[in-house]
């Protein structure tokens, strides 16, 4: 298959490094390159659920606003970035361990995105994934999950049971040791597992240039023995495409592959964070105008495949969704705090029962 | 003076101690433009530069690990750790590197570091971002370890520790860094290590805490007040070295202890300073030294979390036990 | 009965539990071809495998994060750290991960994980081998942490962890691989965790301590014993759970108890365990709780370790000062 | 400068990739690349070092069997690799720092090497570095000296001093996050360090192709943004060639660079190690084909600046050098029990103070 290899600026467009990217949407909605062979239907979804994706954020950040949410990452600009590699994946037998911005992914891999809600709200219902086991916790310690996406991955070639492994981290998250030993191990154990790097420009408030040196993430793949790819990462057909190649040969015994979507965060780091401080106006502008969603939006329509109609039914659909999770999210009961104490062990152990009783104990005399 | 909160007392201080040595370098995630995600270092690298105030990559054993060799090089680093519970991925740089230099070389190579962390619960953080773990960094023979509970002692304990010729590890109580505010001396101010501080004097029971939890035990021994009991608090806040002549001289007259942490229970430093005053003050002993502590958990989701963390209720508990045992 | 040194009862320990359950999977440094340095998994690759004993890069959090993995897949991981020192390369991938993933999921994610390294010192190693740094693993709720000191219990407790549903780390005496050699089980044989044993019953005081240091406490029981003085010594042996009601129990019967730890003093869990008894046996006390313990400094160069190393004589010295208190 | 480059098998032979690298002198001492310009004398300082540090081993190792040593690491087949690195330094500005298998280039760097023998014997005088501060104690922890370099060197940078660090590490430690970390900091700071990784092939038993599926070590410098070379670590001039580059560079504010010497390792890990357990008879035997100091000396010959007395009065040398350092070592008296507490701090602190009194008071008293 051809693909359209084009030179685009780093996402942070200071000190733009060229690095070559796999794309097949240009920002303005053209097709350049050749699109992956994905039913009318499908594509459909895919817009739809990055359509989602930018409405949890809008919701959530009310919600956090109001009080009634803890912190929350938006993942608004990211969109393709989860959709396109989603989408290429199959949740009823593939595997995937998040970080914590992919919420979208998460809800796709049948995580209720009440729950998801709960458990930013510090809600221990929130804690459950889903019985399916193919979804594993968010990961709050950058990288560390990439070890566990190796294990797990190695752990199913080893057992011949079927099943790619998908994890996504940030562009920070690249530069800890965790990153380089667990790429390193998949490489040695040839591991079916597809590592995402959503670069999104931003480690909090730095930008890769001051993050490293290197041009590009993907270049290093090449240190552990398997490929690496740029694509851009608010092209959701090429981000499938690249994702879909990786799965195939993951699944055939090729191995792992690195993918870095170079993508855009077009909110702040989380609600507790302010961009302002940091982030220079025209890049936002630049990265406004590389919209993920619009782009998607423009080719589908230019190809028939999107109207007026669909979009209202999208919208419609979403606000299903939404004031669905709502509200199972309000009918929640708060959590009952001897919870604390259930979960640590299979067995509760002789101090921790005791801590337990005088805590009941405790409250019962108190109130 | 000045009225201060924490975290303004610590950007002084540290804004200070670069103008008064251009050695003094600062390093951390987002401590430039951003100027630290709590703010500690607003403003500094503005005016210090970006050669000075470094942000650096996400990467915790790098950071801990090039301030060995910045030291190394003639400079004083001050490496901020953005959470404390982040500084695990850089653990072995810390008691087996930064902490041994000097006794790896017979004293050749001396390591005038500082890290800083913020710490401990209370502000809903996600996981990960709460957990008092200081315990894990008081086993490092060649690593001091303070804890402030005031930005008074915030000031006169960094800058102790920022001038001090060995490693420091400086815990900062993440939920005091703005609700903690009092006097801060103007001018030079040394809080010198291993000197407890008495938060209140008391003669009937002894609490020991230091950081958030010195708070919290203040409001108990008010409560105990309302009941007749005179509580002493000790702000231990130099943890290693330890104060054992103010424990001692301290428990030797009220006779009795509550020692109390946010970490969990078991193996938490407390277990250190209970095992050391029932060493010290043996004799004096009337009653058992309560240790008041999280449970043995990891710090709980944010819903929870008062539940989890020591609170006065549960000192003033252990308090009336010691008095009536 | 089978008379055995530790590394064999270790070895064969593995082996039986690979060939009772396929899902046991072994991996570490050099724990293939070579055995392991210790030699703990000699032949095992030979006779399973090298998709079953894995020689791993020199990655240690990498090690430890692909066992979370490997038991998210299904698997039983055993993996081997070749020294607890370094088993800080990977620190955060233990009680920030491993230990609570469970907790974490809210119970939908179990790790059936087994860490062993060998540990302490007496065997002339070179820097960073030697630490007996058992405090940093005990202070991570969702994890247990067990140190036999012989090899009969080196096999209970290893396969017990090998089939706790939870995460174990199992601590190895390096020096006792070959010296200590004892009568082993044959066949089924389960320690149970949170159980003390009571290496050597006696009425006078109680020594309490785990894994090399057990047998120096029995030297100096023995030593006391020529004194006329009566020592019970505990092997603590599962450090996380606590064997709290044998400490309790044990020193209500003695009154006096010594607490014996290879660690530097301060922050060691001997601390833990003499501020336990300090509170649980408050009543029965008829003298301070000694801690006989290395001393606060990183374990020193080979040509002094003998002296830093507690000895018979440091803590017979300890028993004497209790009883004559 | 032109450089020839050769394809060569991988160190350990087995599944042996192509690794282009740098080599100046075959194998068989013949020359195939230009050689760097180096004085006659000094090229023969440098063949006499690298058959000084064959006879460390020998006289180590058996000094160990004797129990006069501690664990000692042989670094036999690795000559060139030290001695190439280290003569295209300048010791009287540049920094060391070594990992543990670096003696000789810490006795180039003024280390009496009476002193590194009390260190492996675990006598505390062994373990003073020379004062002026240029070389850093050995590292036993793999790769955790890396971050050290990086920031020796950037500290260097920003105090606008000369000098330039080189730090050398194995193929191990390559693997290690403090590896990724301390290299991609080293990137995007721009510090004057260079890299060498020996891959000697073996990371104690386990050989580079079961540690990673890359193919060489030197690939991994792209990942940071700096340069990444291989080089015959066997090929003195090489190696000297690349170092004497890197350097040339680091000094004029290029940054660093990454070398690796692909070397040999032609004896047991330490004497701890039993080799013969898992190193194929058929790898041994390669790798004493290619032995770094028989080509250069082969090849110093061929160009008349060696011969028969040369190497005798090398030997003598090398016999006096090793006849000092033995009765120097001889004779320091055993360390006083009570250095123990010495350096741990500025200050004793009180409580080690009492520790100290204590352990005084009972040696009096037990005699
Ligand atoms: C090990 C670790 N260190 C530090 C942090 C604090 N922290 C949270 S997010 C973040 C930046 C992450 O940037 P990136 O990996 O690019 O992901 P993004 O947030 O941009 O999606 C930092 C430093 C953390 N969570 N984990
Ligand atoms: C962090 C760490 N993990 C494990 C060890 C134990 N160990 C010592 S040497 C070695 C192999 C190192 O191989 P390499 O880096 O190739 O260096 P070489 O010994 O071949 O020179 C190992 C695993 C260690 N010293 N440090
Ligand atoms: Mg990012
Ligand atoms: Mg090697």
């Amino acid at each position: 298959m051809t693909k359209a290899k084009t030179k685009a600026a780093a996402p942070t467009g200071e000190h733009a490094a060229e690095v070559s990217q796999l794309r097949i949407l240009d920002p303005d909605g053209t097709l350049i390159g050749e699109p992956p062979k994905i039913e009318e239907e499908r594509l459909g979804e895919m817009l739809r659920l990055m359509m989602l994706g930018r409405r949890f954020d809008q919701k959530a950040i009310a919600l956090q606003r109001r009080g009634k949410l803890g912190t929350y990452p938006p993942m608004s600009g990211q969109e393709a970035a989860s959709v396109g590699s989603a989408f290429a994946m199959d949740p009823t037998i593939d595997h995937f361990v998040p970080s914590y911005r992919e919420q979208l992914i998460m809800v796709h891999w049948g995580l209720p995105f009440s729950r998801y809600l709960l458990q930013r709200m510090g809600h221990p219902a929130g804690s459950v994934i889903p019985d399916h086991g193919r979804l594993w916790p968010q990961q709050v310690a950058l990288a560390a999950h990439l070890p566990h996406a190796v294990g797990l991955a190695w752990g199913l070639k080893l057992q011949d049971r079927e099943g790619v492994v998908m994890t996504h981290f940030g562009d920070g998250a690249s530069n800890e040791g965790d990153f380089h030993e667990a790429l390193n191990i998949a490489g040695v154990r040839k591991a079916p597992v597809i590592f995402i790097c959503q670069n999104n420009g931003w480690a909090i408030s730095i930008p890769w240039e001051r993050q490293s040196a290197a041009a590009s993430v993907a270049d290093r793949a090449a240190g552990y023995g398997f490929p690496g790819v740029a694509v851009d990462g608010n092209d959701v057909l090429a981000v499938y495409t690249a994702t879909a190649d990786a799965r195939a040969r993951a699944a055939a015994g090729g191995g792992p592959t690195l993918i870095e979507a170079r993508t855009t965060r077009l909110g702040a780091h989380s609600t507790a964070d302010d961009p302002t401080r940091y982030v220079p106006p025209e890049w936002l502008e630049d990265a406004t105008r590389r919209d993920p969603i619009a782009r998607f939006r423009t080719w589908l329509t230019s190809q028939n495949m999107w109207d007026d109609d669909r979009e209202k039914a999208a919208e419609q659909w979403c606000d299903d969704f939404m004031e669905q999770a709502i509200q199972e999210y309000d009918d929640t009961p708060k959590p009952d705090p001897e919870q604390l104490f259930d979960h640590l062990l299979a067995e509760r152990g002789t101090r921790l029962q005791r801590q337990r009783d005088d805590f009941v104990a405790n409250r019962e005399t108190d109130g | 003076m000045t009225v201060k909160n924490m975290v303004e007392a610590i950007r002084d201080t540290l804004e200070s101690e670069m103008e008064r040595d251009d050695r003094v370098i600062l390093l951390g995630e987002d401590v430039g433009k951003s100027g630290g995600v709590f703010r500690a270092t607003d403003k500094l690298q503005e005016r210090f530069g970006a050669d000075r105030v470094v942000d650096m990559p996400v990467s915790e054993a790098g950071i801990i690990g090039t301030s060995i060799g910045l030291a190394g090089s003639g400079l004083i680093p001050i490496a901020e750790i953005q959470f404390l519970g982040f500084t695990q991925q850089g653990f072995h740089q810390l008691g087996n590197q930064l902490a041994r230099m000097r006794y790896r070389t017979s004293g050749s190579l001396t390591m005038p570091v500082t890290i800083r962390a913020p710490y401990g619960g209370g502000v809903r953080t996600p996981e990960l971002h709460s957990d008092a773990f200081e315990a894990l960094f008081a086993h490092s023979p060649g690593m001091k370890l303070v804890a402030p509970a005031t930005a008074a002692d915030a000031k006169g304990m960094l800058t102790q520790a920022i001038r001090d010729p060995d490693p420091v590890f400086v815990l900062e109580p993440l939920r005091g860094y703005r609700l903690v505010r009092d006097e801060v001396p103007d001018g030079e101010h040394l809080v010198p290590f291993g000197k407890a501080r008495i938060a209140r004097p008391g003669t009937d029971v002894t609490v020991v805490g230091w950081s958030a939890m010195v708070q919290v035990a203040l409001q108990a021994a008010e409560l105990a007040a309302a009941d007749g009991i005179d509580v002493e608090v000790i702000d231990l806040r130099s943890l290693v070295p330890l104060d054992v002549d103010t424990l001692r001289e301290a428990v030797s007259q009220t006779g009795r202890a509550v020692v109390v942490q946010e970490a969990p229970f078991t193996g938490g430093f407390g277990s250190e300073v209970a095992a050391t005053i029932a060493e010290e003050a043996f004799p004096y002993l009337e009653a058992p030294i309560a240790r008041v502590a999280g449970f043995d958990l990891p710090f709980p989701m944010p819903m929870l979390e008062d539940h989890y963390i020591p609170d006065a209720q549960r000192i003033l508990r252990a308090i009336r036990a010691a008095v009536d045992y």
